[in-house]
């Protein structure tokens, strides 16, 4: 089998995690979509390291995944003191901010 | 690299001195009466610097003197250079002459609460060193900075001083010349573009770019022209671009108000002739019809408006932009006798008008009404002042004697040959001119005495007043300081209405030398005359 | 056409006294000058030095003319250059003054009646509390007069032309206190400018197609020109001077001129600045003798002829004693007009009339001014009558002046007016026949409403003895002071007297300037002519007799008429007709104009302004606040980015 | 596999570089060596240093860095190659663009630094003591009394330098990527460390982290493509391969697109602007200073190197569809500037404009338009982080009074302050003689030069639009009364006092005499390896 169906799945994924970040309200859930997307990528840089035949495109995934994991740390400190404010994790909660 | 020419340090002087009595009278103005002192004086000494920069000046010399020059941004070739023709040396002069008047006019000025004499002096003392600044630049970068900046000071001084709507007017002021001078910058860069690509090296250079542009081709001549007219017909302002004046003037204090259709509006008039005709003169002889067309639509709509205006200061400025209807016909139609007749009507435009406007303020100051219904049979309680309303509105109708007739003469009878129908049009304007001011004076002036304040003063509606009693009442005639302010302005209209020798004599070269950069020849020719560049 | 040729050719350089010809000008400007300029402090003797100045100006003009006529008549033109005024390149508009019979002919007439005129004002203002200022704008008008005829090139002629126009509008609206005065005043000036277009654009055509404006050089080159050209000019000098003379179609002001000051009249609205079209005509000869010039000068007699019937008519019906003679003043111009449209064969008739005209009119004005001195200024002939006994001289004086008008065998109308009647009638053919026979009906006409007057006025019944003027005072006619019935006399004597000797030697005085008088023999010889006219005016005189000597007059004007009085009592429709045409349409306009500024041009300026504050204000509504909708909106910009470089690339 | 290791040193810069057979240049980089060394240290000086100390030492650390980096990188461009060189294995390019942008950050970054250390202001700094704390709780009323401020603001302040440092110069897209996450995470811990407001400041904060996130999921996806087109991430293989190859362009031009989006999020270019408003306003203001003025400089530094570097061959694709984004860029900017009724917010808007008018210049791809583009992100910085400075001292008993119409009449009440925000507003609008005109002067001089002339005729328009609402600040503090209870303006202390006068007057030179900081950004171009 080709490896293209793989570059369609992380497309495929990348487009869920997408569709996530817009339809879901709880900002975990926003968040675990963006992840979603990170890790499509990942899944392309494999396939396409395969297709070129050279190491980068993984060693590349790995450095995304340490990004990913600095991210979800920060991202997680940030969430965690708005929802101790507002014992709610809905991102359109927080609208103050606009026009 | 930095060069001089002869008398460049007058120039320099110029330029200067309004600015550091800009600088002193900002120091002083704890102290009304001494920054007041301050500032006149400071004006006063630039007018007699002017003088002595006319005397200075060689009519027959080259075309741009007392020139100097000092790089400010080599990488775009740009200079800091000043230099005066004939044109721009009797603009000056004109600025150096409005300049203490509105000061001495502005003496007594009630200003809005929290506003200093010495801001409002030290602000019209800087606007006056970027307007010689912006007639004497020959670099075109730096005209453009300065023709920018001059809206600041002035943006202040209407938003600051004005009347009651002044945000309004003083914004759309802004806003109106900020988005011509941007379109105009596009033009600028344009020009550069092309000098950069002819010769490799980039220049702003007045002359060098002449040389460039004027070589280019039709339609790059047509878009660069463009921009610079946008600036320009936004600043003059010719007919539709009109509308900011009017509020403009309405708002603005009555000295900022002659600085403003006196010298800041002339700036565009002054652009046609020294930037559009040398620079585009394929696109000036292109686009002149649609320019024509603008100016004796201005001629005719002015003098129409201004006879519908129920606001004095407004039909003020409706009857400038007739005039500048008049100094565009002249400028674009090509003939040496129409050019000097639109140069001298910059000039006495300044005058005849600067003078109307003065004295309509001392109508205001006695009236304390900005709306002709609040006048009438003023005569009867200031005979003085109306001979000087009188006298001002007969220059603007340009009667013979006045100064305005030799340059209205020398427009009409210049264009005639080149643009016979816009001419005949334009003249009808002479009409026009007369029933408007004669309308102004008659509403003003004659008739029963009407509005309250002056009725008061008159004791009783319609009573025949007898001047001696009414001038103890509230409404006095002249004071000797107005008589002052005035007496300067009544003797040029008479004078250059008999000799206007001397001021021709200084632009006529100026002239020659721009028709023969845009490659115009008259078109009654006396034989023996051939044109010669300089 | 010769004319013309040895016209440029004989111009000569003013020497001896004649180089101090800008005294002419100078004095009165000095006077107006100093007596603006020195203010109230001026009244006690400003009148003295207003009256002496052109007394002086007067007195030197009678010595330039001997200086002049001791030359040979080649010799008699003569050109004074002052300075330089406007020279650029190819134009050169130089101040100078020509010299020479018919602008002598003119100061002599101007300076003359116009001392006359001062000195009678001395009388007639002296209870106006600004007699000074209106000495000071009397001198002004006569300094103006004078550079209007002395002038040696169209643009000086258009300078003393407009000055005039502003000493008339100052002068008319003298009661500046009264909106009619000031209105009246208005009119006045904006009429004359209409005209002044007229002589601008001659001037312009003149600079474009010859070059030049001076008089020398214009008529040394005007033969050369086109046809059309020609006729073009010709027309619109005509045009300027129906302006200033009143003249069909610009005649409506001259009436209402009338609300100035009776010598104002008597001096600006009878004797001289009014018959300046005359002059513009007269001394454009070479350009109007010209045989290219045959169709202007068809039209100049056609204006001229109308003019003076409708001067005519409507002096009939009016009842303000000013107003009628202003009407007359008309159609007296309308003769000058028509006798110089005749061209060499009018010329020095039309000179001729406007000089006798110059005198006897003022000296009906003066009358005029005279009677309502003393009756309280009371203008509406059917409240005076039966003067002629309470003031004898005016009444003499004003007869005199009145059978001069007429035409009465030897007094100086007869010899002008008939000399006009008579070359109309040699103009030969139909045009001979219409023109005369409007001449002629005119005298009639002429003859009729000047006998009203005098009857309304002098004869008859007092009717004033029970009335009250509108200020409430009983009248109390006076004789007037020696100021002023000294000018009405000599001006009495000049009525009389002028025609006889001015005809004789008028025409040859005059040909150097106008051409030689061609004598045309028409169908009709002159002895009957000249008795046809006698007679219609008796015709005329008499049927006044008729109607207003035997009955009892009403007080106050019969409502009642036949239409063609209510024609003419309205000016044959004329300011109907303005206002239908220029005036009411140009209010429209401006309002409308107004209102397209305001709605329309910055309308759209302010609509851009409101239109981006709007879509601002709507779209800033996108930035919810929602991360959500945000992130969509980068989602959707993405696709949008991507989505065009693909297009870009694959299209 | 020069990658891998390239990016491995990269991770462990801090530490001496070990000892290889070719070791690599480090003269070049070591500014970034520097910042990110002393970032750590702080980290250590939070961890151990006693809290009265914290402030002082970590004031000092910072500031001396940054000194001493940037003494670094002069010493280092007097004797630096003309063409540039390449660093770390190729993965860092030292060239001229870049070390002109490094100047710039480290200039700017001093600046906001300065802001960010002030305590005089706000009694013990925007910042709040303990970010833990819930607002609106006792123990929040408390702290916000208390003079103590959250000192790890300063290593996230170097952090995030370095990696824009790190970002301008990167030479392929990993590194790119990685030095884009470097700066980010600081910044979005940043913005919700106010003191006052703090609702307001941590819901931008969350707002920034997740589209930020977001769009570096997109930036890195567009990696990925362009990595499977080129077969290399290096900015040089990658104009290679699109310069003549048979892969499919779908590949390159859908990475294309993703890259780029990720880099105009950053550079807040409409319509990937939607964060900013928001963000700006509330975050702290030092922190909004920091982010427009230096964020804005690395984000365009990235954009001028790929487009000029890796897509410089493709131009002709992607030039119309930029130019779209830049006119919406400025039409959004301008427009929506009109009608903002918050100084910040407005200020944000601005920024969204200027961000336009910067694409245009970097469009233009040409060394014109590069060095055009450098000076002006170096005018703008310098504008916005004095304009900040000037926002953060007009304060009421609720903190910054930053909703305009308590600005009316402040010329009345404090005439300096206002005069030095009406310049410094005249210079956002791009009037002659402050830094604002020449930077647009050189811009469309190149953008018309390459042809542009539409665009530059928008650009145009949509300035004088966007001048009117500069000028209604302006109206409302000079020609509006003031209203009664005004806020009131706080006499700044020495460290924001520095931080305006230097913004000021860099704004003037470089608006009156700016031949020297035209021919440093025009000294060289990028070096393609």
């Amino acid at each position: 089998m080709t490896p293209t169906y793989y570059l369609l799945l992380s497309a495929l994924l990348f487009t869920i995690g997408a569709v996530g970040v817009l339809v879901r309200r709880n900002a975990i859930v926003v968040f675990m979509c963006i992840e979603l997307m990170l890790n499509a990528v990942n899944l392309s840089l494999v396939t396409f390291a395969r297709i070129n035949g050279s190491l980068d495109g993984q060693i590349m995934a790995f450095f995304v995944m340490v990004v990913a994991a600095a991210e979800v740390v920060v991202g997680l400190a940030i969430i965690m003191s708005i929802f101790r404010t507002r014992r709610t994790a809905s991102v359109d909660d927080s609208n103050l901010l606009k026009y | 690299m930095s060069t001089s020419s002869t008398g460049s340090w007058l120039l320099a002087a110029l330029l200067l001195l309004p600015l550091v009595g800009a600088a002193v009278v900002v120091a002083l103005r704890g102290n009304d009466k001494t920054a007041k002192s301050a500032a006149l004086a400071f004006s006063l000494a630039e007018f007699a610097l002017a003088v002595v920069a006319w005397v200075q000046f060689e009519p027959s010399g080259a075309r741009l003197q007392q020139a100097f020059s000092f790089d400010w941004i080599p990488a775009f070739g740009v200079h800091i250079s000043f230099a005066v023709d004939g044109i721009a040396l009797v603009m000056i002069a004109v600025i150096g002459l409005l300049v203490p008047l509105v000061i001495g006019a502005g003496w007594v000025d009630k200003l809005p609460e929290g506003r200093t004499k010495g801001g409002f002096f030290a602000l019209i003392l800087l606007e006056q060193a970027l307007t010689v600044g912006v007639f004497a630049a020959t670099d075109v970068f730096l005209f453009y900075v300065l023709f920018e900046i001059m809206l600041i000071p002035m943006y202040f001084l209407i938003g600051s001083y004005g009347g009651a709507r002044r945000q309004y007017a003083a914004v759309k002021f802004f806003l109106y010349s900020f988005l011509g001078g941007l379109i105009m910058l596009a033009s600028v860069i344009g020009c550069y573009v092309l000098a950069v690509e002819q010769n490799g090296t980039g220049t702003f250079e007045w002359a060098e770019l002449v040389k460039v542009v004027s070589t280019a081709p039709l339609e790059t001549q047509v878009w660069l022209f463009l921009g610079f007219f946008a600036a320009f017909a936004i600043k003059a302002p010719l007919v539709p671009l009109h509308t900011w004046l009017p509020d403009a003037t309405a708002e603005a204090p009555i000295g900022v108000a002659v600085l403003l259709v006196g010298i800041l509006d002339k700036v565009g008039t002054f652009g046609f002739l020294r930037y559009l005709l040398p620079m585009f003169p394929l696109a000036s002889k292109e686009l002149a019809p649609l320019v024509l067309v603008l100016a004796v639509v201005g001629v005719i709509y002015g003098s129409m408006l201004a006879t519908g205006q129920r606001d004095i200061k407004r039909f003020l400025a409706y009857v400038s932009i007739a005039h500048f209807g008049f100094i565009a016909l002249g400028i674009f139609a090509f003939s040496s006798q129409a050019m000097v007749g639109s140069v001298t009507y910059m000039v006495n435009h300044s005058i005849a008008t600067g003078m109307l406007i003065l004295v309509v303020g001392m109508v205001i100051a006695r009236g304390g009404s900005t709306r002709v219904a609040d006048y009438g049979g003023m005569a009867k309680l200031t005979p003085v002042l109306a001979a000087m309303l009188l006298i001002a509105g007969l220059s603007s109708m340009s009667l013979p004697g006045t100064n305005s007739f030799v340059s209205e003469f020398l427009v009409l009878i210049g264009s005639f040959p080149n643009a016979p129908v816009y001419t005949i049009i334009a003249t009808v304007g002479m009409v026009l001119a007369a029933l408007y001011v004669l309308w102004l004076y008659q509403r003003i002036m004659q008739g029963p005495v009407r509005g309250d304040a002056l009725v008061g003063a008159a004791g009783g509606p319609g009573t025949m007043v007898d001047p001696a009693v009414g001038a103890k009442k509230a409404i006095a005639d002249l004071s000797g300081r107005e008589k002052l302010v005035l007496a300067p302005l009544v003797v040029l209209i008479v004078g250059l209405g008999f000799f206007p020798k001397p001021v021709l004599d200084v632009v006529t070269p100026a002239v020659d030398a721009t028709m023969c950069q845009a490659a115009l020849a008259d078109p009654v020719q006396s034989g023996e005359r051939q044109l010669q560049c300089r | 056409m010769t004319g013309t040729i040895n016209l440029a050719a004989e111009v000569q350089q003013a020497s001896g006294i004649a180089n101090l010809a800008w005294l002419l000008l100078a004095l009165p400007a000095l006077g107006a000058a100093v007596l603006l300029i020195a203010g109230r402090r001026a009244d006690k003797w400003g009148h003295l030095l207003g009256s002496a100045t052109v007394i002086a100006a007067f007195v030197y003009a009678v010595l330039l003319f001997f200086d002049t006529t001791s030359l040979a008549a080649d010799d008699r033109t003569r050109e004074a250059h002052l300075f330089d005024w406007i020279s650029i390149h190819s134009l050169n508009v130089e101040f100078g003054l020509r010299i020479d019979p018919l602008s002598l002919t003119f100061v002599l007439l101007i300076t003359g009646v116009g001392s006359l005129i001062h000195i009678y004002s001395i009388g007639y203002m002296s209870d106006d509390r600004d007699r000074r200022r209106f000495f000071a704008y009397l001198n002004l008008f006569v300094s103006a007069m004078l550079l209007l005829v002395l002038g040696n090139g169209f643009v000086t002629l258009y300078f003393g032309w407009e000055g005039v126009g502003l000493a008339s509008y100052l002068l008319i609206g003298w009661y500046q206190g009264k909106d009619f005065a000031a209105t009246a005043a208005k009119k006045a000036f904006l009429m004359n400018r209409v005209g002044d277009v007229g002589l601008a654009l001659a001037i312009f055509l003149m600079f474009k197609n010859i070059g030049s404006t001076q008089y020398s050089v214009v008529f040394d080159k005007i033969g050369e020109q086109s046809t059309g050209v020609i006729v073009a000019i010709g027309i619109l000098l005509l045009l300027g001077a129906c302006g200033k003379s009143g003249q069909f179609p610009l005649q409506a002001w001259l009436p209402d001129a009338m609300a100035g000051p009776t010598p104002v009249s008597a001096l600006i609205h009878a004797a001289t600045m009014v018959t300046a079209g005359v002059y513009l005509i007269a001394r454009s000869n070479p350009l109007y003798s010209l045989p290219q010039a045959e169709d202007a000068r068809l039209v100049v007699m056609i204006v001229g002829a109308v003019t003076l019937l409708i001067g005519c008519v409507i002096g009939c019906a009016y009842d303000d004693f000013k107003k009628v003679l202003a009407y007359s003043t008309v159609s007296q111009i309308g003769y000058m007009i028509l006798a110089v449209g005749l061209g060499p064969a009018g010329y020095a008739f039309g000179i001729l009339h406007l000089l006798t005209h110059g005198f006897f009119k003022a000296g009906l004005f003066l009358g005029a001014g005279s009677v309502m001195h003393g009756m309280n200024d009371e203008g509406d002939i059917r409240r005076l009558g039966g003067l002629a006994r309470k003031m004898p001289i005016t009444f003499i004086t004003w007869t005199l002046g009145y059978l001069a008008l007429i035409g009465f065998p030897f007094l100086s109308g007869y010899f002008s007016k008939d000399a006009i009647i008579a070359a109309a009638f040699s103009e030969g053919g139909s045009r001979g026949w219409v023109f005369g026979g409007i001449a002629l009906l005119g005298a009639g006409l002429t003859a009729f409403y000047m006998t009203r007057l005098l009857i309304l006025v002098f004869l008859g019944k007092p009717r004033w003895e029970n009335l009250k003027s509108e200020d409430g005072r009983a009248y109390h006619p006076h004789e007037s002071g020696w100021t002023m019935t000294l000018p009405m006399i000599v001006l009495a004597v000049g009525s009389v007297g002028a025609g006889a000797v001015l005809s004789g030697m008028l025409p040859e005085w005059l040909s150097p300037t106008l051409g030689e008088l061609v004598e045309e023999h028409g169908p009709l010889s002159h002895t009957v002519i000249a008795i046809l006219t006698v007679a219609i005016s008796a015709i005329g005189a008499g049927i006044a007799f008729a109607l207003f000597g035997r009955r009892e007059q009403p007080v106050t004007r019969p409502q009642r008429v036949s239409f063609p009085v209510r024609a003419a009592r309205a000016d044959l429709y004329g300011n109907h007709l303005n206002e239908a045409l220029f005036a009411r349409p140009g209010v429209w306009l401006t309002r409308f104009l107004v209102f397209v500024d305001n709605r329309g041009v910055d309308g759209l300026v302010n609509g851009i302004a409101a239109g981006l504050g709007g879509s601002s204000g709507r779209l800033r509504r996108l930035q919810t606040g929602f991360v959500r909708s945000y992130a969509l909106s980068m989602l959707g910009g993405s696709i949008l980015v991507i989505a065009a470089l693909l297009m870009v690339r694959f299209a | 596999m020069s990658v891998m290791s390239s990016v491995l040193l990269l991770a462990q810069e801090q530490a001496p570089a070990p000892a290889r057979a070719e070791a690599p240049p480090l003269t070049a980089i070591w500014p970034i060596l520097i910042v990110l060394g002393a970032a750590c240290l702080s980290v250590l000086f939070e961890a151990l240093l006693p809290k009265h100390l914290r402030w002082p030492g970590q004031v000092v650390l910072t500031l001396l860095t940054i000194v001493a980096a940037g003494v670094k990188l002069v010493t280092y461009v007097s004797g630096a190659p003309a063409a540039g060189e390449t660093a770390m294995f190729g993965t860092l390019a030292v060239d001229r663009p870049a070390l002109f942008l490094w100047g710039t950050l480290l200039a700017l970054s001093l600046g906001a630094v300065l802001l960010i250390a002030d305590r005089s202001v706000e009694p013990g700094g925007a910042f709040v003591a303990t970010a833990a704390i819930r607002p609106g709780t006792v123990q929040d009323r408390a702290q916000v009394g208390s003079t103590g401020m959250q000192t790890e603001v300063f290593p996230l302040t170097l952090f995030a330098l370095g990696g824009m440092m790190v970002f301008c110069a990167a030479n392929d897209l990993l590194t790119m990527f990685v030095a884009l996450e470097v700066l980010s995470l600081p910044l979005y811990l940043m913005c919700g460390l106010a003191r006052r407001r703090r609702l307001l400041s941590q819901e931008a904060a969350v707002k920034y982290f997740l589209l930020g996130a977001f769009a570096s999921a997109f930036f890195l996806y567009g990696v990925a493509l362009l990595y499977g087109y080129a077969g290399s991430v290096r900015l040089a293989d990658i104009s290679e391969a699109a310069a003549g190859s048979d892969r499919s362009d779908t590949l390159l031009f859908a990475g294309m697109g993703l890259l780029v989006v990720g880099l105009l999020f950053k550079a807040a270019v409409g319509p990937f602007h939607t964060w900013t408003p928001d963000v700006y306003q509330g975050a702290p203001t030092p922190v909004t200073a920091f982010m427009a003025a230096c964020t804005k400089v690395a984000a365009f530094g990235g954009i001028l190197r790929v487009l000029q570097v890796a897509l410089e061959s493709t131009q002709w694709e992607w030039r119309g569809v930029l130019w779209g984004v830049a006119i919406v860029s400025m039409v959004i900017g301008a427009v929506l500037g009109l009608t903002q009724t918050d100084v910040k917010r407005m200020i944000a808007y601005s920024s969204v404009a200027h961000a336009g008018f910067l694409l245009i210049g970097s469009i233009a791809v040409t060394e014109k338009g590069l060095s055009s583009t450098l000076f002006y992100l170096l005018t703008y910085g310098f504008t916005t982080i004095a304009t900040f400075g000037v926002i953060s001292l007009v304060r009421d008993s609720s903190g910054e009074a930053t909703h305009l119409s308590q600005w009316a009449g402040l010329a009345k009440r404090s005439p300096l302050l206002a005069a030095v925000f009406t310049f410094l507003l005249l210079a956002l609008a791009g009037i002659p003689l402050t830094s604002g005109f020449v930077g647009k002067f050189v811009v469309f001089e190149a953008a018309l030069s390459d042809g542009m002339g539409p665009l530059v005729v928008v650009a145009l328009v949509a300035s004088a639009v966007a001048a009117f609402f500069y000028l209604r600040v302006i109206v409302l503090m000079y020609f509006s009364e003031p209203a009664a209870d005004g806020p009131t303006v706080t006499v700044p202390g020495a460290f924001t006092t520095a931080a305006i006068t230097l913004g000021v007057i860099i704004t003037l030179l470089l608006g009156i005499a700016p031949a020297f900081a035209l021919d440093w950004a025009s000294s060289g171009v990028f070096a393609i390896r």
